[in-house]
């Protein structure tokens, strides 16, 4: 996906103007609440009007207003999941999923109702009435609405906020699959940087209505690490696991990872987050972390007051994140070789 | 109460108009409702006025222009006279003077049902691929169906009850034009009439029972079927 | 088959002469249209089916007759009537002076209803016309007012001869006096068209006869 | 255009005829509206029947089951006679037939506005502390309004055009009880009287012109406020 | 509160029975989507009618089918916030939060708007109407105008899943302490054992429609601290900091707790995961983490695989996780001490 945005928008006392171009086939847009995420997303996708300036999607001008071109939204088939699910009230559980697939010509489709039900396990809900739904059950159904249309840019503005967390982390992958393995890129409202992470490549990030900066999900994290609650998340990928004792011993580079959950077949994706690592000048002895690595120190970087670590062993990379005072108390300089303890406890599964 | 054949020739006539002028007004009343709702332009209030005038004006005039735009000189008579049809002084003609008198109040029902729709459906539906045409077909006609119930329901009474336009352009012919009203028009002429006079009435109270009870279930089964 | 378009006032004598018309004549069939006047005017105007065409008016006719859809050489008169005032009233009513006694009175509307004309002339010639205002009831026809009359909402109505027989409450008051208006007459003619149409000439022709006189009296009208 | 003394005094009546009846008919038609939307009980259908009445008989007959009702014989003619109210013959009766007629109208249309209210704001509502009848005047009332508008638009133009129950209960008095459909049937009861009728048709075609816009403005304006 | 329940309902295919009764000025009721628990405060709050049953809150009886006793939802004066905001669209945003306030007796006016308004950061949209307001807004909005109604009860059905996480925990210790202050009691729904943790004191767990389990939000936290992805969130309330290189040095017992964030003047409530500490049997030298804590370890609770391990120090406790088999190795019994290691930036301040 390419998307070129330099459009205007009055509407009341707020107004937005971004000029900017998007590429990456996740995207994500970030900002506070009223920042006009969601006044953006109306714009791209044809429902709101403009004021002035110009769209194009791959090179396909959507929107364009010397040229007075102003694509229907049907034909830019951009497929949107609301904040709030929109769910066609005369119609069934299927006949929602359905009605972008109907929609949609034949050769265009790459995605099934079958495997759509089965990863957003609405299996059971597909004989319902939609009123008879729960709110998380509704927005599931809206999203797998969404998917089926096999649109050309799937746009969700914070389509995960009704959901539980176990049901987000079951979605989000799928989500992220689908839009892999068919090739649909996605346009992603979140406030949730970890959604953010997981989602996207790219981050764009609105204030006040309009382009405070243009980011990769990566760099926001490691930017707001003092800010956010869970600080840096690292994720790792992590696979053929030996189980000792009930715990998942995953080879990690040259070395070993020790986590408390994991799953034998296949890889798993994990989140570990850059306050659960302790680094130590020498190596400690009896400690209840299982996990005691030997690293590399291979870059610093500094985040509101905190510094960030990004540790290297055999090729791989940890980001792990510490106050200023460890790190001159440590010595801890690009070159240096430290100890990262972490608890086996301190990996999160999410997929 | 017994009913003469002209009576119940009548009736079924009755029956007959008020059902062929519901059914097509139907679709116009939807589509001008549409219209108004969704689709600004220019001209609008002229439209808005110009399908209300029956509403305002008495149902004579109503009549009376029928019959000139119908009749002999009237050019939409010349035109389907040209073409072998003859409206005046057919059953045809009350047809049209009962859609003529019933629109407005079919059109605004369908309105105001069409105003409650949500716009973000529509705006579900158009992302989801479907041209303006399919999402007013499979999301603002079934969810215009409440307003479209009672519209018709209210037009379908309407045109039960209608006579002053209807005599002139159907004329009050027995058997062939008399409807309910003009059978109760002739034997409210007479005093002796007075008692069959009062069954039609009964009869015309009946079927409209019968017509907006149907209705009733009908919006309930509606609105049922969409919390299922 | 005959296309008939008559006042509604003829409506039960014209029902009854075309079935005695059908009797010996069979194989003729009527399409007959009872409505007012004028709206039969304008339905012939518009080119509405009609072979014979009976007013309750002579200003309709003429209307006609300037428009040239009737045939001139066909218009005559087909009856007559007479203006009376009935009422179910307890009062003693017997001639025009004592209306004033009377409350409310039923009168068609002069500007639309013949009768309502007739019997507002009748008021005026003898010069109750002051007295009179704000006690008349304006009504649409004449069996609106007779209407009232019957059902006491007024004290007596000006109506037809032949709209008071058919009256249970209402009695015939008085007949109004012949001289204070003038003849009331029910012009018949034969359209345009109608001149074209053997079955509608020879019944037009036969409406002069006895028999169909003899109807038109059993039902209050005067005939010539 | 010249109009007469009396075709004026005609189109003032009816003006405050159409004013007074959809004014009259408000509250009621709100509060039938809002026991049938939101009141299930025994006997509504009944009542349903009860008020499409109207619509169903012809005009004719409404005006004379009225005038049974409010006549001297009537039984709330003679209770209001004895209160020293007369009604038949006078503009008031105007009023009634208006009202009577153009009742189903209005409660239709607020009926389907009130179909349209989120429950959930009402149920928000209760639980912030307000009764029933405060929730009725305070969420229900101010969100039938577009409802009450539609209505209360078409059954003035009813009313304007409202002739057959009229002229029966009213009579056809100028200058008392005339209005303007009651002109236009004088004068159209004469050849030479088509223009003057033609006039006084432009004139109700104004009148709801300017109903209808201004509803409409009204309209916009509720809408408009909701947004802002 | 008091809240005796006893209740059953029936739903198309969805049956609710529940018979409890729940104490305490902060229940929470917790549950996957779909298991019942918006059926349930519908119930509780009159607005739809059980099948059968008796509500008795504080002793009135609010609902008896048996005595044929079904108080009206305005008179039993619980208010609600919806788990979509549902503001009054006619209203501004002004009346909207003084509606329920205005049918108030003056006398039970305990809250007045002022203090709503300006701890929901609604200033600046005070004089606009509702359709202006972004999803966040809106739900704002509708919190403030439950709570200005001075309700006896507030319920609040996942009022927070709309708000970013700043907001989220901007607005929860004032909610909390709303009802702590004027004593409203509060019932909560939430999907987050987070906002749980911090809003109640009591939870009700409901699993497919009935009482799974009636416990407090600490054990069900230890419960699922193997689930959580932030293991068990130790809660602090720390004051009086000395602030020295950065860093805000909190007493805690006759020990010292040095965190990244803080707040000069006044009481401010941190969470600490459980697996942010490390335990130590031997006191390690150079070490990143800030925090090196001599402890008792008075307890051990074992949690689907992993331990507890609660520390006291001078009368404050701490839950650690650890797994087993460090469990083991370290020695970890109750009566021993060990060394626990925080990163000053693992504690995260709520408010
Ligand atoms: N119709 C409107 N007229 C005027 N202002 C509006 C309108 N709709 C939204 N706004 C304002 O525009 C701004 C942006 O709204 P928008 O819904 O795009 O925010 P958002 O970033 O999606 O927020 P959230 O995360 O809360 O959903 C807000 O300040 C809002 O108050
Ligand atoms: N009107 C209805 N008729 C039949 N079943 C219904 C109806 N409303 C809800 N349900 C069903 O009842 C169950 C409980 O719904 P409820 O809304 O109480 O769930 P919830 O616990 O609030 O879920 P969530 O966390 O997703 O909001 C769900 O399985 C739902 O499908
Ligand atoms: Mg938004
Ligand atoms: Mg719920």
């Amino acid at each position: 996906m390419k998307l070129q945005l330099d459009i205007e928008k009055r509407q009341g006392d707020f107004s937005l103007k971004v000029k900017t171009e998007l590429s990456g086939e996740r995207v994500g847009i970030f900002g506070a609440s009223g920042s006009g995420k969601s006044t953006l997303i109306h714009l791209i996708s044809g429902l709101t009007r403009p004021d002035a300036g110009r769209i194009e999607l791959d090179g396909d001008c959507l929107f364009d207003s010397t040229k007075g071109i102003d694509l229907s939204p049907e034909k830019r088939r951009i497929a949107l999941v609301f904040q709030q699910a929109t769910l066609f009230p005369h119609l069934g559980v299927k006949a929602n999923l359905l009605y972008g697939y109907k929609r949609c010509k034949p050769a265009g489709r790459r995605i099934g109702p079958e495997a759509v039900i089965k990863a957003l396990d609405l299996e059971h809900l597909v004989g319902r009435g939609v009123g008879k739904l729960s709110g998380g059950e509704k927005q599931r159904v809206a999203l797998g609405r969404a998917v089926l249309a096999n649109p050309r840019l799937l746009v969700m503005d914070e389509p995960l906020s009704a959901l539980d967390d176990s049901l987000r982390y079951q979605i989000i992958p799928y989500l992220r699959s689908v839009s892999e393995e068919f090739g649909i890129p996605c346009l992603f409202i979140s406030h949730s940087l970890t959604e953010m992470r997981l989602m996207t490549e790219q981050v764009m990030v609105i204030k006040k209505g309009s382009l405070d900066e243009l980011t990769t999900p990566n760099k926001l994290a490691r930017a707001s690490m003092a800010l956010s609650p869970h600080g840096y998340l690292n994720l790792l990928r992590l696979s053929n696991p030996s189980v000792r004792e009930g715990l998942h011993h995953y080879p990690w580079g040259n070395q070993e990872l020790i986590l408390s959950e994991g799953r034998k077949e296949g890889a798993s994706l994990f989140e570990l987050s850059s306050r659960d690592i302790i680094l130590f000048k020498n190596h400690p002895e009896a400690i209840s972390a299982r996990n005691l690595l030997e690293c590399n120190v291979m870059e610093l970087f500094d985040a509101d007051g905190r510094k960030g670590v990004v540790l290297e062993s055999d090729g791989k990379t940890l980001v792990a994140e510490i106050v200023r005072a460890a790190a001159e108390e440590l010595g801890v300089t690009p070159g240096a070789t430290v100890f990262a303890a972490i608890k086996a406890s301190a990996f999160r599964r999410l997929g | 109460m017994n009913l003469t054949p002209e009576d119940l020739a009548a009736i079924a006539l009755s029956m007959k108009i008020a059902v062929t002028a519901t059914a097509i007004s139907l679709p116009f009343g939807f589509a001008t409702a549409w219209l108004m709702v969704f689709r600004p332009f220019r001209g609008k209030m002229l439209l808005e006025v110009f399908i209300n005038l029956p509403l305002t004006l008495p149902p004579v005039v109503i009549g009376y222009f029928l019959l000139l735009l119908l009749g002999r000189n009237g050019w939409l008579g010349q035109a389907l006279s040209s073409l072998g049809i003859e409206l005046v002084f057919t059953w045809k003609a009350a047809v049209l003077a009962s859609a003529t008198v019933g629109f407005p109040l079919l059109v605004r029902s369908i309105r105001l049902g069409m105003e409650s729709i949500d716009r973000q459906l529509l705006e579900a539906s158009r992302s989801l691929g479907a041209p303006w045409f399919d999402t007013l077909v499979t999301v603002i006609l079934p969810l215009s169906l409440r307003g479209m119930v009672a519209g018709s329901s209210l037009m379908f009474a309407r045109s039960l009850g209608e006579f002053g336009a209807t005599i002139i352009v159907a004329g009050n012919i027995p058997g062939l034009t008399q409807t309910i009203p003009l059978a109760i028009y002739d034997y409210a002429s007479s005093p002796a009439g007075t008692s069959m006079a009062l069954s039609l009435c009964l009869v015309s109270v009946a079927l409209s029972v019968t017509v907006l009870s149907v209705h009733e279930v009908l919006g309930k089964k509606l609105e049922h079927g969409r919390r299922t | 088959q005959i296309n008939l378009s008559a006042a509604a006032s003829l409506k039960d004598a014209l029902n009854e002469i075309t079935a005695a018309y059908q009797a010996t004549h069979p194989g003729t069939t009527f399409r007959k249209n009872y409505a007012a006047s004028s709206a039969l005017a304008g339905q012939i105007e518009q080119g509405a089916p009609a072979d014979v065409y009976i007013s309750a008016n002579v200003k309709w006719m003429k209307y006609l007759e300037e428009k040239k859809l009737v045939e001139l050489s066909s218009v005559r008169t087909f009856a007559f009537n007479e203006l009376v005032f009935a009422g179910a009233t307890a009062q003693k009513v017997t001639g025009m002076n004592d209306l004033q006694k009377l409350g409310r009175i039923g009168i068609g509307s002069p500007k639309s209803v013949p009768a309502g004309d007739y019997a507002m002339q009748a008021i005026v010639k003898s010069g109750l016309e002051p007295k009179l205002t704000g006690k008349l009831v304006m009504a649409k026809d004449v069996r609106e007012s007779l209407m009232y009359a019957e059902l006491g909402e007024v004290d007596g109505s000006f109506v037809y001869r032949t709209d008071a027989r058919l009256a249970r409450k209402a009695k015939i008051l008085f007949v109004v006096p012949g001289k204070l208006y003038p003849q009331i007459v029910y012009p018949a003619a034969l359209t345009v068209s109608g001149a074209r149409n053997a079955d509608a000439k020879s019944f037009y022709d036969w409406l002069k006869g006895r028999e169909s006189k003899t109807i038109l009296k059993k039902y209050g009208f005067s005939v010539k």
